[in-house]
């Protein structure tokens, strides 16, 4: 049994910037990662991230409420303004701090910090490091916490919380390199590890995103947020999903169909291909679905072609090392076949500005948790200004309610019942002969979750995924291992995840098929209008043990100066 | 994590440069020597021959140069090798360095005893 | 370095093809060469010093004639010059010069090697044919 | 539907049946067009042995965790398709001279105590400014090569110096404190130069270019260690800082 102060689950961009703050605040804080820091999927994020620095020659009038409205108006209003305020104040002084630690951002001829216009934003504000801006995020925030001596517990996957007497007192983790289960114990534990986005079979995330940290949150108790809202990013490789940056639209690509048009011309005369995400996508997909994509087929075009060589190798060197790697386009020469590809996880653990959740002693930063900044529909370049606001926030907020702590001593009894628990849950698996296929019934669930809660939802669509969504989650209890060695054991990891994939997929259903109107990401063709009589308000989903589905409530929206308008771009 | 276990080694860059350095001086050096003894005088190769070159002050200048130079970029390459295999903590590498110093020094002395009677 | 033409999406040579890592295993193994050989030149001429003017100097030299130990001598000569122009490559490397393209200034060191070697084999090889010296 | 032979170097040290490496072959179908090394490994571990161990994370290219070694070369199995390699043989086997794990799996502590070891961070003495530190496009350039390694360990493993845990820093390490020393904001004085300055440091270099040819991004680690070479000189011998 391992004691620290505050454990940090998840080493990429929030992880590390909340044990960076907790140990600043003078707290003992390890990170436990399922991979190296440095490898977390934050690493490939690409194009940006939004702060009203007021660098770029047309940007010198944005100010932070400029930004705030633009985060709002983009996700459909279901933002909690207050939150959405915090961050774009907050986004200037974690930038320029950024940049004090070493991260190579790009640079305007004055010296200052480069910015593109992305998605959505009415002025360019999306600060940039070529296109590998979360790979140079990541890098300074983990050269930093080695700076710091942040403790950090590499590849160890954190399978489940401890929870005594209804506060959050550690989790308990596998260490892949040696074996075995450990218990970690700690007075507070902050989650921050990422989306879910493999619950797609289209996903433009990393294998790794699986959202553990959502479903160990919702297991223990925890309400998930809005998670009928997935994001669709309108430009994923057409074979492999990778991510073709906003960034390379920022700098002034086209999205052509089949008729060689530049196709948002119809759908956002005025922002064309800087729509935000789901306007974007929809369109690409409507194109599509009507024959105009490419030759007739599934996909459109990406053009880089007229930004010139100069331009792509100065700005966008890594789009095109990864069309050429895994399109085998080489994007000076010739258009990127691309396609909407599930992106980004709006919904999460439910938590307040500070990244506290309904537990004691849990807290979520990220794209794991739900602050409820993206609303419906998140902009570009806001997801990298989440990690690292509420990353800082979260920590901060960890050492305060370690100092108000009357009881610092984690019971230990409970920490080791909670280790055993997943020992005996891990042999068990191993001792059934598995009557299922595990990896068949994976590749069921992403594909059901593509079909069915894509970029276009309707009712008997959606409710025959949930249908489908129930019969997978009985079957999984017919799952069983097929390797129960100890050391580096991928096949445990990937089925004990799938079990909790299975719940998470049941929110999305449920939860999509409940919320009856057209808002940001989720868009049904039976109801294609926003009713804010009705549904101005976010979705919970409540863990029930011995239901199928989850327990739905819903929580009020904050709102704040901005007035609700329609979205016109 | 374990930076700590890193064991520390100071300095290198002089007997780095002072490789470059020695090696830019054999690379002249030996051309010269190479030239006058195999090319102009092959299959002359004698006592007096040896005498009657080395008589020439500026050929003496070249074959002292190419003694110590010789000597120093040799062991210091030997030792280069030695410390990839061998002698790989510092501890080792250290007593290889004082040791190669002592063969360099004598051997450089014996050199110059045998070059003697020819310069004198 | 990702603005670099490619010819193919195929990253990566394979160690077989790893100019650098050869030429750095003979540069090793020429340069031991050379280390034992600078001792027994240094022991040699010193044996000047030992019986009345070099006699046994002279004794080793009539042997150092014999065609057999010529060639070993432009074995020796093909050492010290694949040593010195690879040298010269590295020390090039030094100052920052083809440190991206060091693949063709090894090759043109290679060549320079060629041309001084065939000058020194001409010389050699004429000696051992005629039995004298070319310039005598 | 074309088959591919996948032939992967297999050991678990742990195991008490069989300890020893084997070479084992499986046969993937695909279609034709795109399968990546990693996809064949994914399919390998579910449909016919559970028990192969490989990392994984991104899947494109930029977290440096599955770097192989692939048919002779080191190569994330991510980005290698298969119709690039022209064999319908796959061969795959862990990153040669790092201590294993498992499988494809190996133990790469050595590797992040040497980089940690060259103090990997930007050290500054002078108070910051409110706003951005003020970087050139042409100073930023100069940092453009060092800060896009993923940290995957090709280079490492690839260097003859570095086999043996002993002797060398290696490339990687001493790439991270090239990008720190030349980037116009680092304020670095001795602190930093005194980790790499040294014989197990950048005089342990001997322009063997394997980091270069190993290299799965194309960046060119040998680059940053003879800058740090000649700024020693230049900092020793003439006192300038850059």
């Amino acid at each position: 049994m391992i004691h620290h102060d505050v454990i940090v689950v998840g080493g990429g961009l929030s992880g590390l910037r909340a044990a960076i703050e907790a140990k600043r605040a003078g707290v003992d804080v390890a990170i436990l990662s399922q991979v190296h820091p440095g490898r977390s999927h934050s690493g490939a994020a690409q194009g940006g991230i939004n702060a009203a620095l007021g660098n770029h020659p047309d940007g010198h009038d944005d100010t932070w409420e400029k930004h705030a409205f633009d985060t709002t108006k983009g996700g459909d209003y279901l933002v909690d303004q207050d939150c959405a305020i915090q961050m774009a104040k907050d986004a200037p002084r974690v930038i320029y701090e950024m940049d004090h630690w070493g991260c190579p951002f790009s640079r305007f001829e004055d010296g200052r910090i480069a910015q593109r216009p992305f998605g959505g934003a009415g002025f360019p504000r999306c600060c940039y490091g070529a296109d590998k801006t979360g790979h140079y995020l990541l890098h300074t925030l983990v050269e930093q916490a080695y700076k710091l001596q942040v403790k950090i517990y590499v590849e160890q996957y954190v399978a489940r919380l401890i929870v005594h007497e209804g506060v959050c007192q550690g989790v308990v983790a596998y260490d892949m390199i040696h074996g075995g289960f450990e218990a970690f114990t700690a007075n507070a534990v902050i989650m921050a590890t990422g989306g879910a986005g493999r619950t797609y079979s289209n996903s433009t995330n990393a294998v790794i995103s699986t959202g553990s940290g959502m479903f160990m949150a919702y297991h223990a108790g925890v309400p998930l947020k809005d998670m009928e809202f997935v994001q669709f990013h309108p430009t994923g490789l057409f074979t492999t999903y990778i991510l073709m940056t906003e960034g390379a639209r920022g700098e002034g690509g086209y999205l052509i169909n089949g008729l060689g048009e530049r196709l948002m011309e119809k759908y956002a005369p005025k922002f064309m291909e800087l729509a935000p995400r789901d306007i974007t996508a929809r369109s690409i997909q409507t194109e599509i679905n009507e024959g105009r994509g490419i030759g007739g087929g599934g996909y459109v075009y990406l053009d880089l072609r007229h930004l010139g060589a100069e331009k792509i190798l100065e700005r966008l060197p890594g789009i095109r090392d990864l069309a050429i790697h895994f399109e085998g386009v080489d994007p000076i020469e010739a258009p990127i076949p691309v396609v909407p590809s599930q992106h980004y996880w709006m919904g999460g653990i439910d938590t307040n500005v500070d990244g506290a959740t309904s537990m004691p002693g849990l807290f979520a930063a990220g794209e794991c948790a739900c602050v409820s900044v993206h609303g419906a529909n998140r902009l570009g370049g806001n997801s990298l200004l989440e990690t690292i606001v509420f990353g800082r926030r979260a920590g901060a907020e960890a050492a305060r309610y370690l100092e108000g702590l009357t009881e610092k001593r984690p019971n230990a009894r409970t920490a080791f019942t909670a280790a055993q628990l997943m020992e005996q849950k891990v042999e068990e698996l191993g001792a059934k002969t598995g009557s299922q296929d595990a990896y068949a019934l994976r590749a069921e669930m992403t594909v059901a979750m593509r079909e069915h809660f894509g970029l276009f939802r309707d009712e008997p669509t959606m409710k025959a995924g949930v249908e489908k969504l129930l019969s997978i989650k009985e079957r999984v209890k017919g799952i069983g291992l097929r390797w129960t060695g100890s050391v580096f054991n991928v096949d445990m990891i990937r089925t004990v995840e799938f079990e909790g994939m299975v719940d998470l997929a049941l929110t999305v259903g449920m939860g999509a098929v409940a919320r009856q109107e057209s808002r940001g990401a989720h868009y049904r063709t039976d109801y294609n209008t926003r009713d804010d009589v009705n549904w101005l308000q976010h979705t919970l989903a409540y863990y029930q043990p011995d239901a199928a589905g989850p327990r739905l409530d819903s929580k009020p929206v904050t709102l704040g100066p901005f007035e609700l308008q329609e979205r016109k771009y | 994590m374990k930076a700590a276990t890193v064991s520390t080694y100071r300095g290198g860059m002089w007997s780095w440069l002072f490789q470059r350095i020695t090696a830019v001086l054999l690379i002249v050096c030996l051309a010269i020597h190479l030239i006058f003894t195999h090319i102009l005088s092959i299959g002359e190769l004698d006592y007096i021959n040896i005498g009657d070159r080395l008589a020439h002050a500026g050929l003496t200048a070249v074959d002292i140069i190419l003694l110590a130079a010789g000597i120093y970029h040799a062991l210091n390459g030997l030792r280069m090798v030695l410390m990839d295999y061998w002698f790989t903590s510092r501890k080792r590498a250290l007593t290889l360095t004082i040791g190669l110093w002592v063969v360099g020094l004598a051997f450089m002395g014996y050199g110059t005893w045998a070059l003697w009677p020819w310069i004198s | 370095m990702s603005g670099k033409p490619r010819e193919t999406a195929n990253v990566g040579a394979g160690l077989w093809k790893a100019t650098g890592m050869w030429a750095w295993l003979l540069f090793r193994i020429s340069g031991l060469v050379l280390v034992f050989y600078l001792g027994a030149h240094i022991i040699i001429i010193s044996t000047g010093q030992f019986g009345a003017d070099g006699e046994a100097l002279n004794g080793f030299m009539k042997t150092f004639d014999h065609p057999v130990a010529v060639l070993l001598d432009l074995a020796l000569v093909v050492a010290v010059l694949y040593h010195a122009l690879n040298g010269v490559r590295i020390i090039l490397m030094d100052f920052g010069v083809g440190v991206q393209r060091h693949k063709i200034i090894f090759w043109s060191a290679m060549a320079v090697v060629v041309i001084c070697f065939a000058i020194f084999a001409w010389v050699a090889l004429t000696y051992i044919v005629t039995g004298e010296g070319v310039t005598s | 539907m074309p088959d591919i032979k996948f032939r992967l170097k297999r050991q678990d040290p742990h195991s008490k049946k069989n300890p020893e490496a084997r070479w084992e072959e499986y046969t993937v179908t695909y279609d034709g067009e795109n399968l990546t090394v990693l996809e064949g490994l994914f399919s390998i571990q579910e449909k016919f042995d559970g028990s192969l161990s490989f990392r994984y994370c991104c899947r494109a290219s930029i977290c440096g965790s599955c770097a192989m070694y692939i048919n002779g070369a080191y190569r994330l199995a991510c980005q290698t398709n298969i119709k690039h390699l022209d064999t319908d043989l796959i061969t795959v086997s862990p990153m040669p001279h790092l201590p294993l794990v498992k499988d494809m799996v190996v133990d790469m502590d050595a590797f992040f105590s040497k980089y940690e070891y060259v103090m990997p961070w930007l050290i500054r003495n002078s108070p910051d400014p409110e706003k951005e530190i003020i970087q050139s496009p042409k100073d930023r350039k100069k940092i453009d090569m060092p800060v896009d390694c993923i940290l995957c360990g090709c280079c490492y493993s690839s260097c003859p110096s570095a086999w043996g845990e002993e002797n060398y820093l290696g490339p990687a390490a001493l790439l991270k404190a090239h990008r720190f020393e030349v980037d116009s904001r680092d304020e670095a004085g001795k602190e930093r130069m005194a980790r790499w300055s040294n014989e197990r440091g950048v005089y342990r270099c001997h322009t063997i270019m394997n980091c270069v040819e190993a290299c799965p991004k194309e960046l060119n680690p040998t680059e940053g260690i003879q800058w740090l070479k000649k700024a020693a000189v230049r900092r020793k011998l003439f006192g300038k800082a850059k």
